[in-house]
C-alpha cells in the first residue's frame, strides 16, 4: 500500500509542475516549476530501485540543465515575457494532437502484455552500473566523450562572436 | 533502500515547515506600515530606474555551458571511482585506468580549447 | 504499518537536525563568528548581551522576528519567498549524510544513503537554483547581477569539489560516507589511515590524498561563498548581492542556509579526508567535532587573513587551476592504485 | 494493489504529451527546449522502468537513460546556444519573429 502512495504522490509531483511549464505564461516560473518536475522523476526513479540514476537525475537536471535554462531566460530578457503572449495561435490544433498522440501511446503501452520478468536489480547499483560501463558499454563510455567535446566545442563557437 | 529516500522526501516537507514556521511567526507578530515608498528597490538610495532585467552579456552563459558539460563527466567518472578497486583485484586496473583516462583526456581538449579561445576569459 | 512508524521517526530526526543547524549552525556560527574576527582584530565582539555576549545572536533573532517583511513593487512574490526556503531546506538535506561518529556502538547518522556523496553534491547544485530565483525576483537590478556572479561562481567551483571527491572515493571504493570513513580505520596512533595520509599499502597516496584535500576545501570555501571567494555579498561590490532586497526573516533564511552548507562542508571534510570520527584516545563523536570545529575555525580563521579575489581572478583559478589539478589528481591517484 | 510497469507507462505518455503540448504551442524558443527536455525525461521513466519489471538481470536500461542525461545536457547545451546567437542577431526569442532566411 505505501509504495503506491509514494508513486502517486511522486506522479502528481511530477506531471502537475511539467503542466505549469507548458502552460505558464511568466516564462521565469514556467522554468522554477521545471525543477519539481525533474525532482518528481528522480523520486519515480527510486521507486524503480535506480537510486544512482536519481542521484545523477537530481545533480544533472535539477542542478545543471535547469540553471543553464535559467540563465538563459535571465540573459535573453525572457523575463519580461510576462507582458508577450506566450501561446501561439496553434494553440488548440497542438493541444489535440498533443492529446491524440498520448491517447494512442496510452492504448499501445497499456494493451500490449510486457513480457514481465521477476527479480530485482543489484542493491549496490553504483558498482553495477560503473562495471556495466566498464566492460560491455565500454563503447558508449567513449563515445560520450566524444559527444562532450563536439557538443562544446559546437556551442562556443555559436554563442559566441568571432573577435 | 527505499527507507533512505522516504527520509530525505520527510526532511525535504519538515525542512519547508520548519522553515516557514519563523516566517509565519513574523507574519503574526510584525508590524504592517504600509507606504509605496518602502517597496521601492534599494538603489543605494538612487531613484530606481528602468526594468532590472540584465543587458545581454554573454559571459555568463558561457560558464553556464561549460559547466553543464564538465558537471555530465561525473556521471561516468563517478561508478568508474567506486568500482575501480575492484578491476584492480581482478588484475584489470590497467586496462580501467586506461578507458578512463582517454575520457579525460579527451574532455580535456575540450577544457583546453574553452581555454584556448578565451571562452574562459570574464573580460 | 511500519512505514507509519518510519515516517515518525523521520519527522523526530529531522525536526531533531533541523533545531541542531538552527541553534549550533546558524546562531553559534554567527556568535563565534563575531568573537573570532573580533579576536583576530584584538577586539572584544559582542559581549553586553548574557554572559561574554553569547546570548547575542538569541537577541538578533527576536529582532529578526519583529522586522516587517517587504516585498518590492512589482516583484514575483512567490518566487520571492521559495528561493529562502530552497536554500535553508537544500542546506538542512544536505545534513542527511553525515557521520556523527558511534555511541553505543552504533554509527550515529540520519540515514546512510549508499551514493551518499552523489547525493550530497547534488543537494549542493540545487542551492544555485535558489540563488539565482532569489536574484531574479527581487526585480533590482544589483540583486540580479548579484545573483549572476554568485551562481556563476558557485558553478564554477562544483566541478573541483566533484572531481576531489572522486579520490577518496577511489581509494575506499564506496560512495557511501560511513563506508569512506571505515575505510580510514587504524593506522599509527589511530591517525596514519586518514586519506590526507594516503592508504596504508602505499604511502604515495600521501600526495594525491593532501592535495585532494587542497582542492576540496578550497572548493568548498567558495561554494559558500565566504572569504577569499565572497564577492557577491561584499560590501565593496554590488549593493548586496542577491539578497540586496531581502530583510527580516527572509534574510536570516539565507545566512541559515549558508551557515548550515558551511557547517556541512567542514563536516564532510573531515568525513572524506581526516577520518571521521578515527582519532587516538577520545571516543569518536568527540573527535569528529573537535575536527568540524577545527575546520570552521579555520573557515572564519581565513576570512580575516586573505584578501576578497575579483571576480575573474576567482573563475581564473577555478578553471584555469582547480579543474586540471582535479583531473590530475584523478589519474595519479588511480595509477598509484594500481 | 501493487505498482505495476504500466503505472510508470502511463505517468512517461503523459509527461511525453505535455512535453509534445509544450513543444507546438509555444513561443518562445527556450520553452521549446523545456518542452523536449520533458519529453526526454518521459523516455528515461520508460527505460528504467523496463529495466526493472522487464529485464531486471542487466542494467542496460540504467546506462541508455544515463547517455540519454549526457545528450538531453549536450542538447541542451548546444540549443541554448544557438538561442543566444539567434538573440544576439534578431534581438528576439520568439520563434515566429525568426522567419527571416539571411542574417
Amino acid at each position: 500500500m505505501g509504495e503506491l502512495g509514494a508513486f502517486i504522490i511522486l506522479a502528481l509531483v511530477t506531471l502537475l509542475p511539467a503542466a505549469a511549464v507548458v502552460t505558464s505564461r511568466n516564462l521565469v516560473r514556467a522554468a522554477m516549476s521545471l525543477v519539481p518536475s525533474f525532482l518528481g522523476v528522480a523520486g519515480l526513479f527510486v521507486l524503480l530501485q535506480a537510486e544512482f540514476v536519481a542521484g545523477i537525475q537530481i545533480l544533472i537536471y535539477a542542478g545543471a540543465i535547469a540553471v543553464l535554462i535559467l540563465f538563459v531566460i535571465m540573459l535573453t530578457a525572457g523575463g519580461t515575457g510576462t507582458a508577450v503572449r506566450q501561446a501561439n495561435e496553434q494553440r488548440v490544433v497542438g493541444g489535440l494532437a498533443a492529446a491524440a498522440l498520448t491517447a494512442a501511446l496510452l492504448a499501445l503501452l497499456l494493451r500490449t502484455a510486457w513480457p514481465l520478468a521477476a527479480g530485482s536489480l543489484p542493491r549496490a547499483n553504483v558498482a553495477a552500473v560503473g562495471s556495466a560501463f566498464l566492460t560491455t558499454f565500454v563503447l558508449a563510455f567513449e563515445i560520450s566523450s566524444v559527444v562532450l567535446l563536439v557538443s562544446l566545442v559546437g556551442a562556443l563557437v555559436i554563442a559566441r562572436r568571432e573577435r | 533502500m527505499l527507507l533512505d529516500w522516504l527520509y530525505v522526501a520527510v526532511f525535504a516537507v519538515v525542512g519547508v515547515v520548519m522553515a516557514g514556521l519563523p516566517l509565519a511567526l513574523v507574519w503574526a507578530l510584525a508590524p504592517r506600515a504600509e507606504y509605496p515608498q518602502k517597496h521601492l528597490t534599494y538603489e543605494s538610495g538612487v531613484v530606481p530606474f528602468g526594468q532590472a532585467w540584465a543587458q545581454f552579456n554573454i559571459r555568463y552563459y558561457l560558464f553556464a555551458l561549460v559547466f553543464v558539460l564538465f558537471e555530465v563527466e561525473v556521471i561516468y567518472l563517478f561508478p568508474w571511482a567506486v568500482v575501480f578497486r575492484d578491476f584492480i583485484t581482478q588484475r584489470l586496473g590497467g586496462f580501467v585506468l586506461a578507458e578512463a583516462a582517454l575520457f579525460i583526456v579527451i574532455l580535456g581538449m575540450g577544457l583546453l580549447y574553452a581555454w584556448r579561445k578565451g571562452a574562459l576569459e570574464w573580460v | 504499518m511500519s512505514w507509519l512508524w518510519e515516517i515518525f521517526k523521520a519527522t523526530l530526526a529531522a525536526v531533531a537536525v533541523f533545531t541542531f543547524l538552527a541553534l549550533v549552525g546558524a546562531m553559534l556560527g554567527v556568535y563565534l563568528e563575531r568573537k573570532i574576527s573580533g579576536w583576530i582584530q584584538s577586539r572584544l565582539g559582542p559581549k553586553h548581551v548574557g554572559p561574554q555576549g553569547i546570548l547575542q545572536t538569541v537577541a538578533d533573532t527576536v529582532k529578526l522576528l519583529q522586522k516587517e517583511n517587504i516585498v518590492p513593487t512589482n516583484a514575483d512574490a512567490i518566487t520571492f519567498n521559495v528561493a529562502p526556503l530552497m536554500a535553508a531546506v537544500a542546506g538542512l538535506l544536505a545534513w542527511i549524510i553525515i557521520p556523527f561518529g558511534p555511541i553505543f556502538g552504533r554509527v550515529v547518522i540520519v540515514r546512510d544513503i549508499n551514493i551518499g556523496l552523489l547525493f550530497f553534491i547534488a543537494m549542493a547544485s540545487l542551492i544555485v537554483i535558489a540563488i539565482l530565483l532569489g536574484g531574479w525576483s527581487s526585480n533590482n537590478k544589483y540583486a540580479l547581477l548579484g545573483g549572476f556572479r554568485s551562481a556563476s561562481q558557485m558553478i564554477s567551483y562544483e566541478i573541483p569539489l566533484a572531481l576531489a571527491v572522486l579520490v577518496p572515493v577511489m581509494m575506499a571504493g564506496t560512495l557511501s560516507t560511513v563506508g569512506i570513513v571505515e575505510a580510514q580505520r587504524g593506522g599509527w596512533l589511530g591517525i596514519g589511515n586518514w586519506f590526507i595520509f594516503g592508504l596504508p599499502g602505499n604511502r604515495w597516496l600521501l600526495i594525491p590524498g593532501a592535495l585532494a584535500f587542497l582542492v576540496f576545501f578550497t572548493a568548498a570555501t567558495a561554494e559558500v561563498n565566504r572569504v577569499p571567494f565572497d564577492l557577491p555579498e561584499a560590501e565593496s561590490e554590488l549593493v548586496a548581492g542577491y539578497f540586496s532586497e531581502y530583510t527580516g526573516m527572509r534574510f536570516a533564511l539565507f545566512q541559515l542556509g549558508e551557515y548550515a552548507e558551511a557547517f556541512a562542508m567542514a563536516a564532510l571534510t573531515t568525513v572524506l579526508f581526516l577520518g571521521g570520527w578515527h582519532g587516538p584516545l577520545l571516543p569518536g563523536v568527540v573527535w569528529f567535532f573537535t575536527k568540524m570545529f577545527a575546520l570552521v575555525f579555520v573557515l572564519m580563521w581565513v576570512r580575516w587573513t586573505y584578501p576578497r579575489l575579483r571576480l575573474d581572478q576567482l573563475l581564473h583559478l577555478s578553471w584555469k587551476g582547480l579543474v586540471p589539478l582535479g583531473f590530475v589528481l584523478v589519474l595519479v591517484t588511480g595509477w598509484l592504485l594500481i | 494493489m501493487t505498482v505495476g510497469v504500466n503505472h510508470y507507462l502511463a505517468v512517461s505518455a503523459l509527461l511525453f504529451g505535455l512535453g509534445l503540448y509544450g513543444i507546438l504551442t509555444r513561443r518562445n524558443a527556450v520553452a521549446i527546449l523545456m518542452g523536449i527536455e520533458l519529453m526526454l525525461n518521459a523516455t528515461n521513466i520508460n527505460l528504467v522502468a523496463f529495466n526493472r519489471y522487464v529485464a531486471p538481470g542487466a542494467l542496460a536500461g540504467h546506462v541508455f537513460a544515463l547517455v540519454i542525461i549526457t545528450l538531453a545536457a549536450c542538447e541542451a547545451a548546444v540549443g541554448l546556444a544557438l538561442v543566444m546567437a539567434v538573440y544576439r542577431n534578431l534581438e528576439t526569442v520568439h520563434v515566429d519573429e525568426i522567419n527571416v532566411l539571411k542574417w
